[in-house]
């Protein structure tokens, strides 16, 4: 039985990575995770300077799921390159960097930055909907969509796999337009967007005012859009959203994702990965299953 | 890959005051633990996924029980559901997490520790551990429901402020320390951030050492995630940004580290 | 203090009415609920000839919610203005009759039909994901939404709430079009079309393979778009999604509803409507607010 | 108005066999009840909101109780947490719901009375309550573990088929009537729907009036939302095409009135 999954040409060692921005660059979770168990680390946004981020409140709990607001504060790809990629090297896993910009610009520098870099993939976040510049409106035009990946292939020395964002109309004709813009892979779902109010402070509970929601309430949601993805373009998908549990990571399997990230049930269960790991083999060898592709896509 | 989310069970519960209990939990958390550290504790119902962080008040390490006094916040909240566990009830935690009071820079000092209102409790296991020149307990309360006082009593010279004036010092705890006319080398503080925002300005005046424990919302509670930041006065060595992270740089701080 | 609300110059006595198609047309929930207490009920989508709806299974159970694709079972207009009318007519309560069709002249049909009918306001669903033909095709586009409303419009004795989908990638800009075509309020959110797989089964658990998902998991994102489109038009909005206490429907009206409606809650806790509407009072005895209309889109 | 959810009580519970469990239950809705009938079971977990349709097996409607016997289908799964409820945990439920056995119609007539799997607890109940000339309970279970059939062969002649073999006849219960030869004027079933449908067809074939009861998936469990339609042959009053609704209009149905 094969765990091993190849990823736009990249070989990863079993079909399980985190969810950028809920495992940090790895090092937090280290006391809590082997990251050698890892198909993939996929780590926070990096733009090409360090980004503050919102103010606070950035997070707020909702029904089955939370909101959040952080705003990709993040280091800057200097201090990225110097300790979170060696950091990250140590370990034998692949490493997706995820790339986030207010401008075409801010994404191929960065791409550009990490040509050189040790890494493995790249993950181009067009999908945030937490910073007003950028991100969220390359993610809703297709158009833009399709722009923006062939602007960043241009650079990119990793294959490049394309973040979407789930507050679309169709996702399939997003999918379709950063493949026709040469992306390796697609990634989805980004987080819906949400929004929180105190009625007794009557004031918004995020300092944003809207977050972004994750977490098991968007789970069906998101095995949805991976189906229509995976129906509408043929590079690999990488699904995430709401994933909790081995059946969660099989249904999105099932659905059509060739490899799976895990992202706020982190948050509750820092050991998640690593069981859902387990669990993808366990069920492969009760369903005999050879190799993960003969899963991906089978329920039409 | 030492730590994980642990299965801990509650070995007692009582209501210390109106909307206030006090559990002790059956946790390895408390081997390690240290006073200002705090657990995240987690709810067992489905629908609320998040930590809830809540302050160790007191650590009997040896025999691996942590005490939390927590205050319920509402209705159909998860400090609700915590205050109906019962012994034998299980509670999923993580911790102990965050820094702690460096309290061993106490020694040989007059210290003020001071409590207000929820922030009370972790000060306890603070006054219990702390080896200093004076201790000097300021609890500042909403009203003449003084939870821990007794305790507190026992562990040092105490000071009450309550809003209401029905014991010590009418006020808080600011009040209870210009009454008394009292006077520290070191702070450490936790409580209300307006209250933390007078002792801050006041050690900074007085150039008095001060340590204070804050709060925000947190999703990971291990500084993974970014959700609970205060603004720094340097560029933090983490984050590269102006941003510390509470749970994990923190929950204290020196005062003239962060603004708040 | 004064729980009435004008909506479109229909007066309600509170703002509480039910999510069509989680209530039947009443009937069903006399036993739970006394229907004098509900501001209106809004009856099952009803449309020019009876449907037989999707093959079961039709409701799946997911993570805070469920996902539904009944498909619009209907016993069609005429058995409906026979029973259900006089049915509902007993009671002291307003009458909103949700409409389905397959074709611009089905909906105009119903409509028309309707005209003669004692009945106070009608809610044309053009955001039905479950339906093949029609329903979500209008629901989706800009042109098409506001075409639909002008044509039912023209045959609208009563006032007309278009219903609008949140499977969209800008809500203000629908809520703009069906304004523009001359609606008379909007009720949003319908539900957002989900997927779920049985892992063992390896199978769709709904035989129509996606549904719609409802219930609280979805409610920070009506939220959301409740604010949005309040911000974007004059027309009332009806606020829906996830509903299932006093907050959530607080919360809704201070976003920007001028009323709200209970769905899926109603499947959990049937008396949930009378509940929210003593709650509704509660808070403005509490917070001092004279009226409902003072609260709407307070939260800015 | 007469109708609501109500928070019951559980009186007691214990294991039946392999993953059965059985549940007393101190409800209101004992007092109406009948066999046949169901109630929607709900969890105090907020991340399962549906309701868990299940039989009554037993009603002591004196002292306002229901027993319940149902299979944990999973882990993580709604049955799965009921399992674990002790005597004094409550468990929100609605019921009674549908329509029931006709029982009364079996007046002096030979019957079957079949269950099969999950489907033999409602037979119990309909067992007791049930006058009839010839009461003849045919009970199919998988393997060795009878559940129940102790208080089956005190109301009436009990025949038993098993999958494996261990007991009785080994097939189904229409393995059972084969082997005993046993024959009827009206029959009572439930139990999966390929058993179901093999008694539907027997029954028609041999013109004998035949009731049996069905399962489909539910969301409101009171017949307004349309989730739990099967065909009907004929168009239903209520619904205006072939659909009945399993919940209101069922869960019992005359054979030849339904498709399956
Ligand atoms: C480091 C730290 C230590 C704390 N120590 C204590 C303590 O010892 N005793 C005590 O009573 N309280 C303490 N708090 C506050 C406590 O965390 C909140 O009161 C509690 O999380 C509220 O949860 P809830 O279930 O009652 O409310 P809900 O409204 O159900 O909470 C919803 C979400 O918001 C979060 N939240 C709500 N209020 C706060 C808050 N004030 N701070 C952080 N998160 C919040 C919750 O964690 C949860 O994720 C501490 C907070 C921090 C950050
Ligand atoms: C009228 C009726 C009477 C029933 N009586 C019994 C009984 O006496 N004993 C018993 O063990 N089982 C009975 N069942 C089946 C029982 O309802 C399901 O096994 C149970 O709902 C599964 O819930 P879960 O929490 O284990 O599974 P989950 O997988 O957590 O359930 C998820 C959702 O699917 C629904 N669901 C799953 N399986 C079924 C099913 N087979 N039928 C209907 N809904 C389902 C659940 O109600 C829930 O909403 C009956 C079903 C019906 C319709
Ligand atoms: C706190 C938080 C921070 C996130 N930061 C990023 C980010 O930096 N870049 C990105 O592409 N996605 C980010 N996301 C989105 C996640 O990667 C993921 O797409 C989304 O949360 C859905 O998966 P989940 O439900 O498993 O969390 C973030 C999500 C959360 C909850
Ligand atoms: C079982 C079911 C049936 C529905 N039928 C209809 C319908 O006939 N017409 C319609 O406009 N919306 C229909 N809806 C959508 C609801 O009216 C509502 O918009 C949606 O469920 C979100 O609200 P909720 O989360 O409170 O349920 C249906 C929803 C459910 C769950
Ligand atoms: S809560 Fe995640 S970084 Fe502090
Ligand atoms: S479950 Fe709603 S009609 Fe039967």
């Amino acid at each position: 039985m094969n765990m091993k999954v190849n990823i736009a040409g990249v070989e990863w060692k079993n079909p399980v990575t985190v969810a950028s921005g809920t495992f940090g660059s790895g090092a937090e979770f280290e006391e809590y995770v082997d990251l050698n168990r890892l198909g993939a680390v996929t780590t926070k946004g990096v733009a090409n300077i360090p980004w503050e981020g919102n103010p606070t409140p950035r997070v707020a709990e909702i029904y089955g799921g939370m909101m959040n607001a952080v705003g990709l504060q993040n280091p800057g790809i200097d201090l990225f390159c110097e300790r979170d990629i060696p950091f990250l090297r140590k370990y034998d896993t692949k490493i997706i960097v995820n790339v986030c910009g207010k401008s075409t610009e801010d994404y191929c520098e960065v791409v550009e930055r990490l040509a050189s870099e040790d890494i493995d993939m790249l993950e181009i976040n067009i999908s945030c909907p937490n910073v007003k510049e950028g991100g969220i409106a390359f993610g809703q035009n297709p158009k833009a969509a399709e722009e923006i990946t062939k602007a960043v292939k241009k650079y990119a020395k990793q294959p490049v796999i394309m973040k979407l964002s789930p507050n679309v109309t169709s996702i399939a004709e997003m999918a379709k337009a950063v493949e026709a813009g040469g992306a390796d892979a697609v990634s989805l779902i980004n987080t819906l967007t949400g929004m929180k109010i105190d009625i007794n402070r009557r004031a918004f509970v995020l300092a944003n005012k809207t977050g972004g929601v994750s977490g098991p309430a968007i789970h069906p949601i998101a095995v949805r859009m991976v189906y229509e993805a995976a129906n509408a373009v043929r590079i690999p998908i990488i699904g995430m959203g709401g994933i909790t549990n081995t059946a969660d990571a099989v249904e999105m399997i099932l659905a059509g994702a060739s490899a799976v990230s895990v992202g706020t049930a982190n948050f509750f269960h820092p050991a998640v990965t690593m069981e859902i790991a387990d669990g993808i083999e366990e069920y492969m060898k009760q369903n005999h299953f050879e190799s993960v592709s003969e899963m991906v896509g089978l329920v039409k | 890959m030492n730590k994980k989310k642990e299965i801990a069970v509650v070995a007692s519960q009582e209501m210390l005051a109106d909307g206030i209990f006090s559990m002790w939990i059956q946790t390895e958390a408390a081997k390690s633990a240290k006073p200002g550290q705090f657990i995240s504790m987690y709810t067992n119902d489905g629908s609320k996924l998040l930590p809830r962080p809540i302050s160790i008040c007191e650590i009997d390490a040896e025999n691996e029980k942590l005490r939390v006094v927590y205050r319920v916040t509402g209705e159909n909240t998860g400090t609700e559901e915590f205050s109906k566990l019962q012994a034998g009830d299980t509670l999923p935690v993580i911790g102990p997490l965050g820094n702690g009071f460096p309290f061993e820079k106490a020694a040989g000092k007059r210290v003020f520790l001071m409590g207000g209102g929820i922030g009370v409790p972790p000060i306890l296991e603070l006054a219990k551990q702390m080896k200093c020149g004076k201790k000097q307990i300021v609890a500042g309360y909403r009203d003449s429901q003084t939870f821990l006082k007794e305790q507190f009593e026992a562990n040092g010279e105490v000071y009450i402020s309550t809003e209401d004036g029905s014991v010590g010092t009418k006020g808080n705890v600011m009040d209870a320390v210009a009454e008394h006319n009292l006077s520290a080398d070191m702070i450490f503080a936790c409580g209300p951030t307006p209250m933390l925002r007078a002792i801050k300005q006041f050690a900074e005046e007085k150039d008095i050492e001060c340590y204070i424990s804050l709060e925000e919302r947190m999703a990971c509670g291990i500084g993974a995630c970014l959700a609970c930041v205060c603004k720094s006065k340097e560029k933090d060595h983490h984050s590269n940004v102006n941003n510390k992270r509470i749970c994990k740089d923190g929950p204290v701080f020196l005062s003239t580290e962060v603004e708040i």
